[in-house]
Formats: structure tokens, sequence, C-alpha cells
């Protein structure tokens, strides 16, 4: 529920910057838009909120330091984490609203509307999906996450030396689930475990005690959870509840409050890009504090990605406004490729030819409702 | 005396047990009108529909001109001259009074009708006799639900008109009619007669069983209790105590 | 502009073709279906499929689209022809959700849930057009035909059928072959709005064919109004539109624009059947209860 | 072992599935109303539960408010939407368009309210034990069919001896028996949908202790119950719950045949093979032509 709670607060937080924001544009030059693309509404709304968190408070601090000569303003649009929805609403955005950036999630609605922003050059950045089949959409679909693939390999040695050697799978079966799968059948046995089942669930799927029936079945030392959104907790609660005692794996999705407040999450342990608040450099210092100051809860790693992309977003822009240049799709990718190397939160970002963007990897547990790294 | 065009022998059909129809024989003549006559639930209605294939009968075989028209479908049963009407009517409620005739007409069920531009003319000419005949005319494009009870009566005897079936199967077609219209509707159905039409209807006034009806069927508890003449039948002391038995209206 | 306009046009388009079919099903011939996304679906991949491994030809994958949607129009029509009313919806409604099942496990043919990507967009004889004209040429064909055929001896037939089937068989109407053909004619068309999309979309995946869009279309059909030519085109409007319209409402939070969208078109659907059952554009007696 | 742990599991949510069918057949039975927005009075019933045990509510407390408020959601669309239609002679198609409409009201309304996504009430009571060897059950299990068991022996005894019972069932049969009765179609009617929404909030209960509960889980129970009633037979309360029984049994049990992801597709499956090959269902005697 407090998921529900941290979005209205974001919510609440985005229209407390819209005054300053109408007061900039009067000043200055109309302002840069960066549309987002998320669901606000359907069963991912959950998602939808989170990642607007992120993005707001970026635009709030870019606002604040005035690093840019115009504003920066979100132009929300709701998917439903759908494509046909996801469609219309980036031909909105780039024709209509003209955005400048566009801030996309979730696998099927990336593919779908990468071809609008190549044909539009637009750039688009993901901070949320983690399908392996995001690389390299388009040359303005950049990626500030590290692929679900990256995210299951990191996770193979941690298992193998726990000896958790027997892997059971639940996947949704989309192609996140299918690359994990794939992973799994390949690099598993290599470093030394075994897949000794796959699960695979549709995404609308409730009931899960039967398959918690046929993992045990399969007695794994592990079960390794791909799925996301609301169904996620479903899984664990479910399989908790029916008689699955063996530690629970997962990856970066599992990363939301709906998770962490889930009593039978505790134990959970899943791998996230590592980002330490507390130490750190200051961009990754002022990020948690006042993320902190906003929702009263530490922050997740989706609202690091899309801070982070848009963060992205006001430094490339900086860089064009220097030499004066126009900030579109062509010289942002111009900007990147050039520069390669940026402050973000977590430490240095790196982004190779495709605008993939490489990260460490921790492995977390979630203890007492917290994340707490472990590897 | 011809041959019948339609004849049922030993017709049959129980619903759980109860016989609705038991063993019932009937022939209908070209230009002749056989009423069938008998209380509520005699099985008059299951009598048309086994005949139509609205229902399969448990035993006895129907022969239209000789051939067996038993486990045909209703449509097909229609397609071989024999058009029935309706006891609550069933009109295409929401089409025109016309469409409604027109529609009789045309049997196809594929995208267009066989027979090109002439045979749509003579169904277009068919349906205007039918409407003149039934006194529709001028009603032509008022929908079907807005009628008054007898045009609506009549609009049904003009479906059949237009259908140019030899067999009628009239389920109580003069009920609830007015003294005019029953005789506009005795009308017809004498030219109906004429023209070589074999009619049978269900009717239970006797009034106009008596005018207009050659024979008469009397059924009871599924049977054919007696057939003739009517004089004859409705003279029959036996069969008007079972008729008046259960019913005070029929008068 | 022009860009943002163009595609919200072809895809109204496409809705368009999608509710004025599902109409010719609804409200001519009585049969209550809740699986037109399945159609379009099908549609949608026959397109994908022919453009994808054969040649983008937009007319070649309509017709691909139309001749496998109409031909699997059986799966419908074969409930059809069993019963009606409140069992054929439930039938329907168990061949959508089973549909959207096959749809995500037939990977070979529909990606599953990741779609197909890298559909070319549509071509006329070798030239690239815009989805815009094309799929305006394609409503106007459907519905000069829906038009035509229902102003025709089959459209009395449908028509006779729907208000009483009964007494359409006395009449030697053949109700199995016309339901079946109506069924034929509907999703047919439903398939050529699915080659469309595909082409416009360049992306489909088994998202675009769940039971809410089928809900979504046949919303649009009542809401605009059965049994007439224009009300679906009506409905299909107002309901594309809907979403666009409540964005330019500043009250409604941003986080519950979706929800509000949702809230409006399921009031308007319950609404409507309340006080005005025959839709936006149909007569008021249409409504009714057909015998 | 499998085999009998799928079984028992397809029990246990069979039972519910059962409670949930059995309203929505008795409402059909009784009305003629195929009451598409049943899975909405679903929905409300869990939520409310979900909400008095999370306000600290004692159980029995939450279960009151909770049936509670299913019956008057069920009351409110009968007089509200239902009656109005009806009383001009819409046709089933209106019917079944108003109520869907409910449906998105209602879902979009408790995301929007309640939050969306995954919620549980938490208990011990779901902790599965390891009863035999490899076969798991938790009390929940006896809970559901415990609670299914009593409530139909209720109904049965109600619709069988109290006069507004046997009303009830005649509603739809012989309406002049009513008169004798001395009760008004509407009353029942609204009989029919206080007892036909009630009956769901047991059923929304346990699934927010399982499986726990989303904005969008009356969809799903929706078509549950529409299959089920279909399957059983329509007018036969008995047919509808024995086949919501069948159809969970099904769901769970075919995991022991095909891959998980078919899962969901049995109990459609079910459904239109019945439709095809034999519409009056398994009890049913009144066929759908």
């Amino acid at each position: 529920m407090s998921g529900m709670n941290s979005g209205r607060r974001a919510l609440l937080g985005g229209l407390a910057v819209a005054p300053f924001v109408g007061s900039a544009r009067a000043q200055s030059a109309a302002p840069y838009i960066v549309g987002t693309l998320f669901p606000m509404s359907g069963p991912n709304a959950e998602y939808g909120s989170v990642f607007t968190a992120g993005a707001a408070l970026a635009i709030q601090h870019i606002n604040a330091d005035g690093i840019l000569r115009r504003p920066v303003r979100i132009q929300a649009e709701d998917t439903q984490a759908l494509p046909q929805q996801a469609v219309v609403a980036m031909n909105k955005l780039v024709s209509v609203d003209h955005a400048h950036y566009v801030l996309s999630a979730f696998t099927a609605v990336s593919k779908a509307v990468a071809p609008v922003g190549d044909r539009a050059r637009t750039v688009m950045v993901n901070g949320g999906a983690v399908g392996p089949d995001l690389s390299g959409l388009s040359p303005y679909f950049w990626n500030v996450i590290p692929l679900a693939h990256l995210e299951t390999q990191a996770l193979l040695p941690f298992m193998i030396q726990r000896g958790l050697k027997r892997v059971a799978l639940v996947y949704v079966d989309d192609p996140l689930g299918d690359a994990i799968l794939g992973i799994l059948r390949t690099s598993l046995p290599a470093a030394g475990g075994s897949l000794v089942g796959n699960f695979s669930v549709p995404r609308t799927a409730q009931q899960f005690a039967p398959v918690a029936a046929r993992i045990r079945q399969t007695r794994p030392d592990a079960v390794y959870i791909a799925s996301f959104g609301a169904q996620q907790s479903q899984i664990i609660k479910q399989l908790r509840d029916n008689g699955v005692s063996q530690p629970l794996v997962s990856y970066s999705a599992m990363n939301i409050d709906s998770v962490r407040n889930t009593p039978e999450a505790e134990g959970l342990i899943f791998t996230t890009q590592s980002t330490d608040f507390e130490g750190g450099d200051a961009v990754t210092r002022r990020f948690a504090t006042d993320f902190k100051a906003q929702h009263n809860a530490d922050p997740g790693t989706y609202q690091v990605n899309y801070y982070n992309a848009v963060r992205l977003f006001g430094l490339l822009a900086q860089s064009l406004e220097r030499e004066n240049a126009e900030v579109n799709g062509e010289n942002l990718r111009r900007v990147l490729l050039a520069q390669r190397e940026f402050d973000l939160v977590g430490g240095k970002g790196r982004f190779d030819d495709l605008g993939n963007m490489s990260a460490a990897l921790q492995i977390t547990e979630i203890r007492g409702g917290r994340l707490v790294k472990i590897g | 005396m011809t041959a019948p065009l339609l004849i049922c022998e030993g017709l049959s059909r129980s619903f759980g047990g109860v016989k609705a129809v038991a063993g019932v024989s009937l022939s209908l003549t070209a230009g002749m009108v056989t009423a069938l006559v008998g209380p509520n639930g005699a099985g008059k209605t299951t009598c048309f529909n086994l005949i139509t294939g609205n229902l399969r009968a448990d035993a006895g075989k129907a022969m239209l001109r000789g051939q067996s028209i038993m486990g045909l479908k209703p449509h097909q049963v229609a397609r071989q001259g024999v058009a029935r009407s309706f006891q609550d009517l069933r009109l295409f409620t929401h089409m025109s009074v016309r469409d409604n005739v027109l529609a009789a007409t045309e049997t196809s069920a594929w995208f267009w009708q066989p027979g090109g531009a002439a045979a749509r003319r003579a169904r277009e000419a068919a349906t205007e006799e039918a409407l003149a005949r039934t006194g529709l005319t001028a009603l032509a494009e008022a929908r079907a639900m807005d009628l008054a009870y007898a045009e609506r009566k009549f609009l049904s005897m003009a479906r059949i008109l237009a259908a140019r079936a030899d067999i009628w199967l009239l389920d109580e077609p003069a009920s609830g009619l007015d003294l005019s219209s029953r005789r506009r509707f005795g009308e017809l159905l004498k030219e109906a007669r004429r023209q070589g039409v074999a009619i049978c209807l269900i009717e239970h006034n006797l009034d106009v069983v008596t005018e207009l009806a050659d024979r008469i069927a009397f059924l009871d508890q599924g049977k054919v209790l007696a057939e003739g003449e009517p004089e004859a039948i409705l003279r029959d002391p036996k069969l008007a105590a079972i008729y008046f038995g259960d019913r005070e209206d029929a008068a | 502009m022009t860009a943002y306009l163009t595609n919200l046009a072809s895809l109204g388009a496409i809705f368009c073709i999608l509710a004025a079919t599902l109409n010719v099903a609804v409200g001519y011939a009585g049969i209550f279906s809740v699986a037109h996304a399945v159609f379009f679906g099908l549609g949608a991949y026959a397109g994908a499929q022919v453009s994808l491994l054969l040649v983008p030809d937009a007319l070649l994958a309509m017709l691909a689209a139309a001749l496998v949607s109409g031909v699997l129009s059986l799966c419908l029509a074969l409930p059809a022809l069993r019963v009606r009313g409140e069992y054929f919806v439930a039938a329907s409604l168990g061949l959508q959700m089973m549909a959207v099942t096959l749809f995500s496990e037939a990977k070979t043919v529909t990606g599953g849930i990741g779609g197909l990507t890298g559909i070319p967009g549509p071509r006329l004889f070798g030239v690239e057009v815009s989805t815009l004209p094309v799929a305006l040429g394609a409503l106007a064909v459907i519905l000069l035909a829906t038009a035509l055929l229902m102003r025709s001896s089959f459209g009395r037939t449908l028509q006779a059928i729907r208000d009483a089937e009964s007494a359409a068989e006395a009449l030697g109407k053949n109700v199995a072959a016309a339901k079946a053909l109506a069924v034929a004619f509907a999703c047919a068309g439903a398939g050529v709005a699915g080659a469309l999309f595909a082409m416009h979309m360049q992306f489909v995946n088994v998202e675009s064919f769940t039971l809410d869009q089928s809900v979504l279309i046949m919303a649009m059909v009542i809401i605009g109004g059965t049994g007439t030519l224009w009300g679906p085109l009506v409905g299909a409007v107002i309901l594309l539109s809907l979403p666009a319209g409540l964005a330019f409402l500043p009250f409604i939070p941003s986080t519950e624009v979706g929800a509000v969208q949702q809230v409006i078109y399921g009031l308007a659907m319950t609404l409507l059947m309340i006080f005005r059952p025959a839709g936006l554009v149909g007569d008021l007696s249409r409504g009714k209860s057909h015998a | 072992m499998l085999f009998l742990q799928l079984l028992l599991q397809g029990l246990q949510v069979g039972a519910l599935y059962a409670l949930t069918a059995a309203g929505f057949a008795l409402i059909f039975g009784a009305t003629r109303i195929f009451h598409f927005a049943h899975g909405s009075a679903f929905t409300l019933a869990g939520y409310t539960f979900l909400f008095t045990s999370q306000a600290g509510w004692p159980w029995y407390l939450g279960g009151l408010a909770s049936v509670g408020v299913a019956t008057l959601f069920g009351i409110g669309i009968y007089w509200f939407v239902y009656r109005p239609i009806q009383r001009h002679e819409g046709s089933f198609f209106t019917v079944f368009v108003a109520a869907f409409g409910v449906g998105i009201v209602v879902q979009n309304l408790v995301g929007m309210f309640a939050g969306r996504g995954f919620a549980s009430v938490d208990t011990p009571l779901s902790r599965a034990t390891e009863v035999l060897p490899d076969v798991y059950l938790a009390q929940v299990f006896w809970v559901a069919i415990g609670l299914s068991l009593v409530l139909f022996l209720l109904l049965t005894l109600f619709l069988t001896r109290h006069h507004a019972g046997v009303a009830l069932r005649a509603l739809h049969q012989n309406p002049d028996l009513l008169r004798a009765y001395g009760l008004s179609s509407t009353k029942l009617s609204l009989l029919a949908f206080a007892v036909g929404s009630a009956l769901v909030a047991p059923a929304a209960m346990l699934t927010a202790m399982t499986s726990g509960l989303n904005e969008a889980i009356g969809h799903h129970v929706m078509l549950i119950s529409m299959a089920a009633t279909i399957v059983g037979g329509v007018g036969s309360l008995r047919g509808a719950a024995l086949a919501g029984l069948m159809l969970g049994v099904a769901e769970a049990v075919a995991l022991s045949f095909v891959d998980t992801q078919w899962a969901e597709a049995v109990s459609f499956l079910v459904l239109f093979a019945f439709i095809i090959f034999r519409p009056s269902g398994i009890f049913g005697i009144a066929q759908a032509r």
C-alpha cells in the first residue's frame, strides 16, 4: 500500500514544482520538454509513480541549479504499459509537445515506440525495462539500466558459492523471461549448477499454489523468479505459503514497495545496481538526502535510474548550450558518444556505442523490509 | 378427389414421459381447408412443429408430394412449399412492413438472390400483391412493431402469401380479430383455397371453423379423436363436452 | 502536429473499421461477440507475417488477413449456431481468453508477448505510402459493402433472424448459413483492420488483442448505436478522443488520468444503457428486447 | 503425491469458485439477469476485509463489514442499474454492457483509492505445513472447505424451507406462485441480489488471505462464476457450485499434464467445449435455444 502513498507524495512534489516552472517559463524561453511514457493506470501503475518520482526530483535539481538556460518540464503520458497507447502517446510527445527527450519503460512499450522515435530522431531512454532485446533498438534508444542478462550473470557465481546449485525458474512468458531462461539454461551448467525445472506463467495469472507444488517436486536449492509488477508479491507469498522454503532469488524488478512490504519476501535475494547512498559522491548524497526529505523513504533503483536519465539530459543539454548547438536527438547523441562518461547517482556511468550504460551490480537481501547488501 | 399434398402417419412425440402427440395421422389436400380443433394442450401446435421440422418426431412419418420430409430442417421444409404462421406472430419487429414481406420471398442466405433482375422484379411484384391483398399497401413503410393488432395479423398473412407456398399451416390466424377483419381474413383464405392451396388451421373460434373449414380433425391429448365434415364433428355431444369442458371462452 | 494527427486519424480509421464490422454481427445479426479483438489479432499477425516474409504490400497483407480471420471465424460461428443470448456471450468470452493464451504461446508466428518487430510500413505496388489513405480507403470500401449488403436481401435475412429466428426459418431462410456468413464478413473486416494496424504500428504483440480491446470495440458500437451505419463510427471517434480530451482537463492529477478515463467510459456505458440504450445515434426503440 | 497435492489445492480454490458461482447462479436463476458485475462485489468485499484488518478490527467484524458491503453493492446495482433497464424492456445485451461498465468503474475506483497492485491480509492460516510426505496443507484449506459446506447447507435450507427461499426458486419458473406467497418480484429480486452477493464475501476474504487481491481480480472471478454457471447448467445452483469446484480442480490438476502457462486456459476450454457440445450443462434441463 505504501507504494501508492509514495506515489501520491511524488505527485504532490510534482505539483509543488509547477509554479516554479511557470515563473521560469515567463522569464526565459520555452522549457525543455521531457516526455514520460509510464503506466499511470492499470496493473502496472505502481511503477509509473515510482519512475516519475525519480525523474521529477532530477528536474527539480536541474531547475534549481540553473545549469540550463531554459527550464525543464515533464510532459506525462499514460501508456498503461500497453504498446498501442504508447505509440499514440509517443506520437503526441514528438509532434505536439515537441519533446526533447523521452523516458520510456517496459519492454513492449519501448519496442513499440522505438520506430517512432527513430523516425523523429528523438532520444528515448529506458530506465525500467531489462529485456535484453532493448539493446540497439535505435541509435536514439538508450538504456540507463543494466539489462537482465547482465543481472542474471552477476548472480550466478554468488549462488554457486552459496551452494544453491539446483535452481528452479518461475518466469513470465515474455522476452525477459525467455532471456533469463536462456541464460540459466546455458550459463548455469557452465558455472557448475543445473536448471532443474522451468515454469512459465501467464502475465495475468493469480494462482501459484499448483506451480509451487510442481516446484517442490523438482527439489531445488533455490527458486529464481522472473516476473514483474503486482504478480511478483503474489508469487512470493504463494510459494512460501505452499511449502517452498528454499531461498528465492530474482532481479532488480523486485525493488518496489509492494514486494518489500510483503512479509513473505523476507530473505529474498536479488540483484540491483549498487548505489552507496551514505558514502559516495556528492551527486549521490544529494539525491539520497533530498529524496528522503520529500518521500520519507529510501530511494529505489528505479528512482535512481530515472533520476540519472534526466540528469544525463541536463548534462548533455548543458554541453550543447555551451557550444550554442540546438538541443535535438542528433546532437544529444553526438555529445553522448563524445563524452561517454558522466557523473551520475551511484558513481560514474559509462555508455557503450549502442547507448547502453553499464553499472556495477550488487546482490541484496530483504531483511526486515529493507534492502541489505550481501554481495 | 386429387391426391393429398401432405400425408402424416402416426406422428408421435413425447416430452419427459408426457405424450404431447401420440400417433396423429392427417392429410392435407390442395384446395381444401382442414381445421385442427381441440382443447388447449391437445397437441395442435406440436403437430405443426413436427411437420415443419422444428421438433423431431419420435415416430411416424410425413410425406410431402410422396417424398418424406422427416429429418429435414425447418428452412428446408419451408423451401418445399410449406409456409406457417405462429400464434405469437413473430414478426420482424424492427423492419418495415414491406421488408417483412419481401424477406418472405427471398430464400437464399447468400449475399445475393439467384435469378438476377427478372427474379427480383418478380419478388417485388409478389410483395406488392401480398400487401395489396392484405390491405397493407398504405402501411408499407411503417415498422412492424408500430402496427395495430389486426394489422400485425394481416402482416403475418402477407408473409405467407408472398412466400408462394402451396401448403399453409396457420396457428390461430383469426383469433382476436373484429368482425370486419375476420371477414377480410375469410376472403383471403377462400381465395387461396380457390387457387389450390392446401390449408391447415388451428382455430378455437367455431364460427370461423364452420365458415371456412372443409374438414375438421378433433384432437385431444395428442390423438385425433374424430375427423370429418364440420357439421358432423361439431354436433357430436361427446366432443363438445371435451371441447367446452375446460374452456368457457371458446364461443 | 500533423504527424500526431495523422497517426491518430490512422488509428481512428482502423478502429472505425473494427466497430463497423462488429456492428454487422451485433447490430444486424444479433450475434453479440465479445471476441472481436481475436480476429483483429489474427489479421494483424497474418498481415505482419505476409509483410515480413513475402512482400510488404498493403493490399496483399489485407487480403491475407481477411482470409485468415474470415476462415477462422468458424470458431465463433460454431457457438453462434448452437446457442444465443448470454450463452453466446459466454462462449465468445471463452474464445477470447483461450486466444490470448494461444497468441502468447505460439511464438513462432506471433512472437508471444515480445511481439513482432520491424514490420515494414504499408506499400502499394512497391511504393511506400502512409497508412492513413490506405486505412481510409479500406474503411470506405467496408462501409460501402456494409451499406449495400444491409440494404440487400442478405441484410433483410440477418435482421429477420435477429428479430425472430424461428419465423425466418419458417420462411425458408438458412439461419446457420446466414449467421456464419455474417460472422465471416465481420471477422474478415476485423482482419483487414488488423493488417493495417500491424503495418501502421510496425510492431504488434498480444497485448493489443486482449479482452479489454474487445470490450473497447464493443463499447464503441454500443455507445454509438447498434444497427446503424454511422453509430459505430461516432462511438469509435468518441472513445478514441476521450484520452486526448481528458489530458486537457487540468484538475485531474496526471497519475490518475488513465483511471479517470476508464471510469468515464465505464460510467458512459452504464448510464447510456440505463437512459439511452439505443446509443447516441440509434433510434430509441432499438434497445428493446429482440424476441 | 504431486497429483494429490494438486487435487487438494484445486479443491481449496474450487470451494471458493463454488461460492461465487453459486451466488451468480442464484441471481441468474431467480432474475434472469446475467450479473456481469458479480466480480465487483468480490473486489469490494475483499478490499473491505483488507482495510478493516489493516485498521486492526477483529476478523469477525471485518468479515461482517465485508458481507455488508457486498450485499449493499448487490442491492444497489439491482436497484439503480438493472431495474431501470428492465423497466424499459432492455435486452440481455443492454444489461450486459451496463454491468460491464459498472465492473470497469469499480475496478478503477478501487485502484484510485485503495492503491494498485497486490495486497493481502497476513495470517498464519495460509502457511502450509507438511501433512503427508511432500503434501502441504494450510489450515485455510479446512476453513475454505468447511465454510463452503456450511454455507451451502444454509443456502439449501433457506431455499427449501424458508418461504422466501422457495419463492426465489420459483421466481423464474412460475411467477404466479409468487402471488400465492404474497411477495413481489421486485422484493424477491432484491433478495436474490442480496444473498447472491453476500455469498462472494467469504470467498473474497479467503482470497485476501491466500492468493491476495488486486483491483482487477473481479474480472477473473466474474469469468469463472459465469463459466461455472453455464457448465453446471443454468437454473441449477448445485450444478454451478459443483462446476465451480470442478473448474478449480481442473485448473490445478491440469498442471500434472500440461505446462504451467496453459492452466488458465483450461477453464475456458471446458466452458467452450460445454457450450458447443452440451449447452444445457451438467444438470441443466432448460435448453439455451
